[in-house]
């Protein structure tokens, strides 16, 4: 619980003059009212659009062999694995935001941790197709899968592949239950305000008959609570075992220990770039400034300045590393990084992840809408080409120069990436309109947060 | 049907209020006077009431560490039995049990076990799934999602006789006071 | 407000709920026996021939050697499928008219081989060879079944890598005197366990499970 | 070899004689189980298809491999899929002397430019799947080059020539048997002088006698021989030195130090495996033995004996002659010295190169270069008889051909003749004149002018299109001939299988000719052979001869032909841009075109696949401005052609290197307008090298796939090298260039192999770079290839490759060879990482490659620091084309679209052997598994066993000091191990 005093120096979590009922109704309103805005049918049908290029793509795939891809000997890893890596990043924040700061009680996560919650889910969801679809034979990948087959095998539990299956299969089903479980009381609401009796039935399914009863909401806070304490390892534990891919491969520009902090400080950077570039239109064309204020916007740009600074540091511990461990392979690499057929693609990523962002820095910038929205994007620029540069330059110049060669996405590479973008912001589009994107029952608590307990008539 | 008068057996009765500081006296008068039956409704958690409407021991923690000792233990032993004891293969020079090689999946297994037996945890214990329930037949119920608040005192209740309590609840001068049919 | 459900779907839904846990194990639990039914594996299933060829009456009845019509087993990967000319043998003194030896009487003639449809048929990345387990002393009747007793031929067992695997890993339960590897009659007696050590020994039985043993 | 020398003892002839000849090939056939008239007549329908052959009726065929259980179309079948039915065919009568399932070995030849390499062709239920060398003849010693080893894929190449062809039209062999006779009885009259015959290089003694028999008949007929690639320059090099052709023969085992002038003794020439093995033994050195011979080079363009030279010297080939004339000059050779003041090479180096030839001789030997003018070839056998090497480094024997003659003179006159009209009726027997003919001939012009023009060659090519009759030559392991090796030794060639088309061998086409038509080439071959081997049991000799594959007693002796004086003209140092043509070393002079194996083989030093191109010298190309993939137009006497450059340091500047052959434009579907064709620079003077020609640069870029992008190694200790006598100073030298973890560091307990435990050792100082080892991979474990497109993206699938890396300086740079298969690492980054367990160990310590297993994640190609592993991109492997299907391995599965491959060292091999070992109650010996590498290797470099076994070859080389694992400081513990490189400089030219 916040204290007025604290409310008074910056800027509030919720403008004046909100109740319980407004909030109920504003946000609810979203979903409830009859008319669709027509941006919704033009973001809808081009994101539908690029979603259906990804399923071409798929199918051309399945039908050809992964030679369709740039991939080759020695860089048998492309933009597969390069997608991965960022969807997975990106679906942190919002397991973070509303794990890690509930547990930390920052209660201006609150308005923003549900579309969070969901961009988790949908970005997990296109990172998970990526896994599935780079095997050069995926009918066959259930066989990563532990089960009593007629082969009498089982998988390698020693591949940090299959800790991949584990770790995001897990993350994945329980960012689905925590959403689920914060979401149950507003479907309770959304189920006693809507006047359509289908969407009474549908939201009442969804409620499980939820009636705000005192002791429910006890045990249903302590359920929350122990959701989010399990949420908070389980977030770090994932992009940790993503970066073991890596880590545990013995390729110069993999083998590193500095990597599982700073994929996971570059996870939690890549998913807040994300998070703003998302709720910074949001807030404007649903008109939410009242709920997700410029205080949001500037936490969320408060951490992605830290997390960039840790990220930075990151980058910096590798080349030292090469430097100090004297290892010819090592040293090569970073050079080869930094002189290489690659350079262009590790210099503009140091712009975009640590020379842009130190703008924020400046109050003036963090301050500015636009120039957040900008800086964002950049980030999100800037984490795909980390993962460029790792992936790519990384193998395609290694232990033996007989066997160097280059590699270049194809356009199929390109179409299953940007497809990739169009299923997020598919199901992205279709959340906003069925599902209230901010939570509504604990916006409540921010309201008695501000002790404005003002009647409002009926 | 809201002031039915013929004494057909009543769920309870139930109290509407206007914030929560008058709920929360209101169902500490009522635990006073001796009403164990009873339940408070509000749109959003507040504290204290719980223990105003009289609930004692909440035992979801103890669930969800068995599951979670439970989730190690199994991803532990099912890459020890397929590593070592069913199909053992020498792979890359490694040991047959190359324990550290078998954290990863045992930690993320304690994790989603622990997981799941919170949430099915706290529905069970929550009784939930109900969607049907009498409190829905008060139509200003509605309300308790939106920014009302709710003091039901059940008939099984051994204090429970109708006029009575209904005379006691007008007494924590509430916004209005309904039977609640079952 | 009035009831959205009825009381009775308290019930339904946590039946519902439980009910869906139940059934993705059942499902599960299916799909892995279909995997090993006879469907699937063509195990216990009667092959269709282009001559019901019985080796009840040859084996069992006649007492025909395996090798006499299975001449590679010894040698070679492969144990061989009698040419027409090893039929003739007998058949063109005896059955001389029958109605079923007709393709087989055709195919001398017209020196067009007979089509027999294969029955124990492993996956083409699959090596197996006939004549080191023959040597290892491994009976026919192992891997092929009771074939004395088949009217008509079936496969026997599933050949799915588990089945093989019961032998690989514990070859001394299946091993047998040498002399007695072609006997589809022979039974262990009740000395098993010394007999079968005592062959482990003799042939230097070592039990083969990696990969390359049978896949190249 | 053991294996092999029991089951080879089966001949052909043995099957033939059990049932009489004709009954025998139809057994073949039977094997086949399919009627040659069934199998020609569908090859006729599908004449027209697009897709390669392929015979409805062929389903028997199919089975026979699917009884092996080579694995067809169903790689990719899992346990949860139902299989379809599968068919056994039985014989009607069971074959003698073979059990399906077990392979069989029969010695035969191959021959290229006429001279023979003997072979082991292994065949499987009648199929031949794999050449090997024949450690009893001569001309192999159990080594094979590319080329025979790649012949295997021409025998099942579905754009082979299959039916007899008049004018485009199927026509069929008794329609050319009436040709034939209303044909010869026009020229009866006029003792044929209108009958001219053209072949290739002739040193089959039976096809010789049989067109000595027609010219008998036919006084006045005449026959030509005439092949690009010829001996010309040796033939008149002798003939200028002795009046006489004589072969010369080099014996390398006897050479402490060896001089090559611009040749390359290793590759192509006849004899190079011999050169190699003895060269290569002089190189071996052990705990024991510490001497090493010492090879000078003196070469236009980098060549494998230059990069195994300790001194090299690039030289415009213009420039060879005078060089070899100063050399000459001073060991008193010859009294002329050339114009050239300070000499070419630099005095230091001259000096030092006489001193060491002085204080060698009789223990030395000078080699010229089959491209170099005659001169040299004179000046060579000069020199060589100057340093009395005469008897002990050079031996002379008469010509090895059946009537030597200087093939450009042969073909000019045919033209000549043809443009005087006098020819009527011209039967060409192989060849084809019509691409590769001396350019100034014009060839093709005077063709038109004969009446009746009869082609026969294997596949349909440019000169097929411009004769009336075409009729398909039967392969060697279809038909029965013999041939002689390069010292003269005659072996008789076996046909394995009946031919698979409607072809005819040479032997029949003139038996029909000498109107012994319907007469077989195996009654032919007998016959002769009868007439020669008349003393003792002729039937013993003949199955001896079969068995060995050589006939005993039938090399030449030694001659010893007098030195003329010749008077050669002081030289001038040449000027001005050079081009120097080469006969292409993956498809010599465009014979190759269609196979593809040879196609995607990198060539030896360039690496490039799939193309030919300009080679020049680094500083050529700044001089001139010019880059990789550039395309320049190169003018000579007015004809000009464009060719991309590709930039090769070594190179000799200011010389363009063309290599012949590419360019090929009526092929089959592999070859057909791949690279350029160079044929129209070269002219009938017989010249390899020409200088007074000009070239532009163009704006045309080509892209050019090579397998090696990058020649350094980046200062990484990956092929370590040092001087002899640094070794014998300090033997630990190696172990100091890099530091191999004790695998007692590892917190894990490390693993133990007791029992067999497999390894290889890959001799570097040995290795030339010659590529045998990539195609026998290939051969063996069905290896396919990809195209060009996939080349360039660097999805090439071999699985032994050889590395090719430069170092010191760019103008005459020191080259290492080094083979890279997988090195079955004990600890194996690889199989770590495979979610699957796909790649395993077996405690036998390889690391197994379980295909069927595979799902494709490709994280073990990554997590490979040898980068040996190759991955099936697409659906690589031919599972339509029937002959693909005959030809593959059945012992190896074929490998399906997403799966990861690898070297398995023969896995199938080891299988087999220990199978019999096990069979015969004994233990695997050393020598017992032979891996396809290391049994096709010239100098015998690889060496694979049980480094268990301390007695082992592979266990004795392990134990050398210059033993060493590549990237071992890894961890990786490889299996595979080196033993560093050796060179063995002349004091005097150490720079300090």
């Amino acid at each position: 619980m916040a204290t007025e005093s604290k409310q008074k120096n910056q800027a509030p979590l919720i403008e004046p003059g909100h109740t319980f009922g407004s909030v109920s109704d504003k946000i609810s309103s979203l979903v409830l009212n009859k008319k669709t805005p027509t941006f919704w049918f033009i973001g809808f049908g081009i994101s539908f659009m690029l979603m259906n290029l990804l399923l071409l793509a798929i199918a051309y795939l399945l039908f050809k062999g992964i030679g369709i891809w740039g991939v080759n000997v020695p860089v048998a890893w492309g933009f597969a694995i390069i997608n991965l890596v960022w969807w997975i990043g990106i679906g942190h924040a919002g397991t973070l935001i509303s794990a890690i700061l509930l547990l930390l009680r920052q209660e201006w996560r609150t308005s923003i941790n549900r579309f969070a919650e969901a961009m988790t889910l949908f970005a997990v969801s296109a990172a998970g197709i990526f896994p599935l679809i780079h095997t050069g034979r995926p009918w066959l990948d259930y066989w990563l899968i532990p089960y009593p087959n007629t082969m009498a095998l089982w998988p390698n539990f020693r591949s940090p592949l299959v800790w991949d299956v584990f770790a995001i299969s897990t993350y994945a089903t329980v960012s689905l239950l925590f959403w689920y479980v914060g979401l149950v009381p507003d479907f309770a609401t959304l189920r006693d305000r809507t006047k359509t009796t289908g969407a009474k039935i549908i939201y009442g399914v969804l409620s499980m008959g939820w009636r705000g009863s005192a002791v429910h909401w006890h045990r249903y806070e302590t359920a929350y609570l122990l959701l989010a304490g399990l949420a908070t390892p389980l977030v770090i534990s994932v992009h940790t075992v993503v970066s073991f891919d890596f880590a545990m491969g013995i390729v110069p520009g993999w083998h590193a220990t500095i990597f599982p902090p700073y994929f996971v400080a570059g996870a939690i950077y890549a998913g807040f770039a994300m998070v703003l570039t998302l709720a910074i239109p949001l807030r404007k064309v649903y008109g939410l400034q009242d709920f997700i204020t410029m205080r949001h916007l500037k936490n969320m740009a408060k951490v992605m300045l830290a997390t960039g600074l840790i990220v930075a540091y990151g980058y910096s511990v590798e080349a030292f590393t090469a430097w100090y461990s004297a290892t010819e392979y090592e040293g090569f690499m970073i050079l080869n990084r930094m002189t290489g057929p690659y350079r262009y693609v590790f210099w503009s990523l140091i712009i975009c992840n640590v020379a842009v962002p130190q703008l924020l820095w400046i109050s003036k910038v963090q301050n500015s809408v636009v120039g957040l929205f900008i800086i964002a994007m950049f980030v999100n620029v800037g984490m795909w080409l980390e993962r460029y540069v790792i992936v790519i330059t990384s193998l395609h110049r290694d232990f033996l120069p007989s066997s160097w060669d280059m590699y270049s996405g194809t356009f199929w590479d390109w179409a299953t990436y940007i497809g990739s973008i169009g299923l997020f912001l598919t199901l992205m589009f279709l959340f906003l309109r069925v599902i209230p994107s901010i939570s509504i029952f604990e916006m409540k608590t921010l309201v008695i947060g501000r002790g404005d307990k003002k009647e409002d008539k009926k | 049907m809201a002031h039915t008068k013929e004494k057909n057996k009543l769920y309870g009765l139930m109290a509407e209020f206007e914030n929560e500081t008058q709920l929360l006296q209101a169902s500490s008068k009522a635990n006073e006077f001796g009403f164990t039956k009873m339940d408070a409704y509000t749109p959003y958690p507040v504290h204290g009431l719980p223990e105003a409407v009289g609930f004692k021991k909440n035992r979801l923690p103890m669930i969800v560490l068995i599951g979670a000792i439970l989730g190690g233990l199994t991803g532990f032993f099912m890459q020890y039995f397929a590593s070592v004891i069913h199909y053992p293969i020498n792979i890359g020079g490694r040991p047959l049990n190359s324990w550290p090689s078998f954290i990863v999946i045992t930690f993320e297994m304690t994790i989603l076990f622990a997981a799941f037996s919170a949430v099915f945890g706290m529905f069970a214990l929550n009784n939930l799934p109900q969607p049907y329930h009498p409190v829905f037949n008060v139509p200003r119920f509605a309300l308790a999602s939106r920014d009302r608040f709710f003091l039901c005192i059940e008939s099984i209740d051994a204090q429970f006789e109708e006029e009575e309590t209904r005379k006691f609840l007008k007494s924590l001068n509430p916004m209005d006071v309904y039977d609640v049919s079952p | 407000m009035s009831q959205l459900f009825h009381p009775s779907s308290n019930a339904i839904a946590k039946v519902s709920i439980f009910g869906s846990v139940f059934f993705v194990g059942f499902a599960a639990w299916v799909l892995l026996a279909i995997e090993r039914s006879s469907y699937v594996t063509q195990a216990q299933v009667v092959v269709e021939q282009p001559v019901p060829f019985s080796h009840r009456h040859h084996v069992a009845q006649l007492g025909i050697d395996c090798r006499y019509c299975h001449t590679s087993v010894e040698e070679s990967s492969f144990a061989g499928i009698p040419a027409t000319k090893t039929c003739m043998t007998c058949h063109s003194q005896i059955h001389t008219t029958a109605d079923i030896l007709e393709p087989v009487r055709e195919s001398w003639q017209t020196g067009k081989s007979l089509e027999w449809v294969r029955v124990h048929d492993l996956p083409d990345f699959v090596y197996f060879n006939h004549s080191i387990h023959v040597k290892k002393g491994i009976g026919c009747e192992s891997c092929h079944g009771p074939v004395g007793e088949m009217a008509l031929t079936w496969r026997e067992h599933s050949l799915n890598m588990e089945w093989c695997l019961e032998c690989h890993r514990a070859p001394e339960k299946f091993v047998r005197p040498r002399e007695f590897v072609f006997d589809l009659n022979w039974k262990a007696g009740k000395d098993k366990k010394t007999l079968s050590d005592s062959l482990v020994q003799a042939y230097h039985i070592e039990s083969l499970t990696n990969c390359s043993i049978c896949h190249r | 070899m053991k294996e092999k020398d029991i089951e080879k003892n089966t001949t052909l002839t043995e099957l033939s004689d059990k049932f009489g000849q004709k009954y025998g090939k139809d057994y073949w056939r039977s094997l086949e189980a399919l009627s040659q008239t069934e199998e020609f007549q569908q090859a006729v329908q599908n004449e027209f298809k697009e897709s390669p052959v392929e015979w409805e009726n062929s389903l028997n065929r199919r089975h026979f491999l699917q009884i092996m259980g080579a694995s067809l179309a169903l790689a990719g079948l899992n346990a949860c899929t139902k299989q379809p039915a599968e068919k056994i065919i039985p014989h009607v009568i069971a074959p003698e002397k073979i059990t399906l399932g077990k392979p069989l070995f029969f010695a035969t030849s191959f021959v290229l430019s006429g001279y023979a390499c003997g072979v082991l062709a292994e065949s499987h239920e009648g199929r031949p799947t794999k050449i090997e060398g024949n450690p009893e003849h001569p001309a192999s010693l159990g080594a094979t080059d590319i080329f025979a080893q790649a012949s295997i894929l021409n025998l099942y190449d579905p754009d082979r020539s299959q039916v007899i062809k008049n004018i485009g039209q199927f026509s069929s062999w008794e329609a050319f048997l009436n040709l034939l006779r209303t044909q010869l009885e026009a020229q009866s009259g006029k003792n044929g002088a209108g009958i001219r015959i053209l072949t290739e290089t002739v040193t089959s003694p039976t096809l010789a006698a049989q067109l000595k028999t027609f010219l008998k008949k036919y006084p006045s007929a005449k026959w030509h021989q005439y092949e690009p690639v010829n001996r010309d320059n040796v033939k008149l090099g002798s003939q200028l030195a002795f009046g006489q052709y004589v072969e010369t023969q080099y014996h390398l085992e006897n050479a402490d130090v060896a001089l090559s002038l611009d040749g390359d003794f290793f590759s192509g020439m006849p004899g190079s495996l011999v050169h190699a093995r003895k060269f290569g033994e002089r190189r071996k050195v052990d705990g024991h033995h510490a001497q090493m011979n010492r090879l000078y080079a003196v070469e236009s363009s980098l060549t494998l004996t230059g990069a195994m030279a300790d001194h090299r010297l690039a030289m415009k080939a213009g420039d060879v002659l005078t060089f070899a004339q100063d050399l000459a000059y001073q060991l008193n050779a010859t009294k002329e010295k050339s114009q050239h003041n300070k000499g070419v090479a630099g005095k230091k180096w001259m000096d030092a190169l006489v001193r060491d030839l002085k204080s060698n001789s009789g223990k030395c030997v000078v080699i010229p270069g089959e491209f170099q003018a005659p001169e040299v070839h004179y000046l060579a056998h000069a020199i060589n008889k100057a340093l009395g090497n005469i008897g002990k480094t050079v031996r002379y024997t008469k010509s090895v051909e059946a009537s030597p003659t200087v093939q450009n003179n042969s073909i000019r006159e045919l033209t000549d003749d043809m443009k005087n009209g006098l020819v009527e009726f011209l039967v060409i027997l192989g060849g084809n004149p019509l691409f590769n003919a001396p350019a100034d001939l014009n060839f093709g012009e005077k063709l038109k002018t004969v009446k009746t023009r009869v082609h026969v060659s294997p596949e349909e090519n440019e000169t097929s299109e411009w004769c009336h009759w075409q009729i398909p030559q039967s392969h060697y392991l279809e038909s029965w001939s013999d041939a002689r090796a390069f010292d003269g030794a005659a072996s008789i060639i076996q046909p394995l299988i009946a031919p698979l088309y409607a072809s005819k061998s040479f032997h029949e086409i003139m038996a029909a000719l000498n109107d012994q038509a319907g007469k077989s080439d195996y009654e032919i071959v007998r016959e002769y052979w009868l007439s020669q081997l008349k003393k003792g049991d002729f039937e013993r000799s003949w199955q001896i001869a079969l068995h060995d594959g050589v006939v005993a007693g039938t090399a030449f002796p030694g001659i010893s032909p007098t030195l003329r004086a010749f008077n050669l003209a002081p030289q001038e140092a040449e000027k001005g841009l050079e081009v120097v043509f080469r006969p292409d070393p993956n498809i010599w002079d465009g014979r190759f075109a269609n196979n593809g194996w040879l196609q995607e083989l990198p060539k030896p030093i360039s690496k490039l696949t799939w193309d030919n191109a300009a080679i020049i010298s680094p500083a050529s190309a700044r001089v001139h401005g010019l880059e990789n993939g550039q395309s320049i137009e190169i003018k000579r006497n007015n004809t000009s052609i464009k060719a991309p450059v590709w930039i090769v340091p070594g190179q000799a500047n200011e010389t363009i290197t063309l290599y012949l052959g590419y360019g090929r434009i009526k092929t089959g579907k592999v070859g057909a307008n791949a690279g350029v064709n160079i044929f129209p620079l070269k002219t009938s003077d017989g010249k390899w090298s020409a200088s007074g020609i000009s070239v532009k640069a163009t704006k045309e870029q080509v892209e050019l796939a090579s397998t090696q992008d990058h020649g350094s190694m980046e200062g990484r200790h990956l092929v370590r090298e040092s001087s002899l006598a640094d070794y014998v100073a300090h033997p630990e030298l190696f172990h100091e260039m890099g530091h191999e973890p004790d695998p007692e560091m590892s917190l894990y307990p490390p693993y133990k192999y007791d029992g067999y435990a497999w390894g290889m050792v890959v001799d570097l100082n040995a290795c030339t770079g010659c590529n045998a080892c990539t195609v026998a991979c290939q051969s063996e474990n069905n290896i396919p290839i990809v195209g060009k497109e996939e080349t360039l993206k660097g999805r090439e699938m071999h699985w032994i490759r050889v590395d090719r890396y430069y170092t010191g300086d760019e103008n005459n740079p020191e080259v290492a060879h080094q083979p890279v298969m997988c090195m079955h690492c004990e600890d194996a980054p690889c199989e770590v990482v495979c979610p699957v367990a796909a790649t395993t160990h077996s405690d036998e310590g390889l690391n197994e490659m379980t295909y069927n297993r595979c799902v494709g994640t490709r994280y073990c190609s990554n997590n490979c620091p040898y980068k040996v592993r190759r991955f099936n991109f697409f659906k690589y492997a031919d599972y339509i084309t029937e002959s693909a299907k005959l030809m593959h391995n059945p012992d190896v599965t074929v490998r399906f679209r997403g799966v990861m491959e690898k070297c398995t060292y023969c896995v199938q091999r080891i299988s087999s052997a220990r199978i019999k070992a096990k069979k015969e109650d004994r233990s695997i010996q050393d020598g017992d598994i032979v891996t396809a590498c290391q049994q096709v290797c010239p100098t015998d470099a690889i060496i694979f066993g049980d480094i268990n076994d301390e007695n082992s070859r592979v266990a004795k080389a392990k134990a050398e000091h210059r033993d060493y694992g590549l990237l071992a400081e890894l961890g990786t513990r490889p299996r595979t191990s080196y033993l560093a490189k050796l060179r063995n400089p002349n004091p005097e030219l150490i720079e300090s």
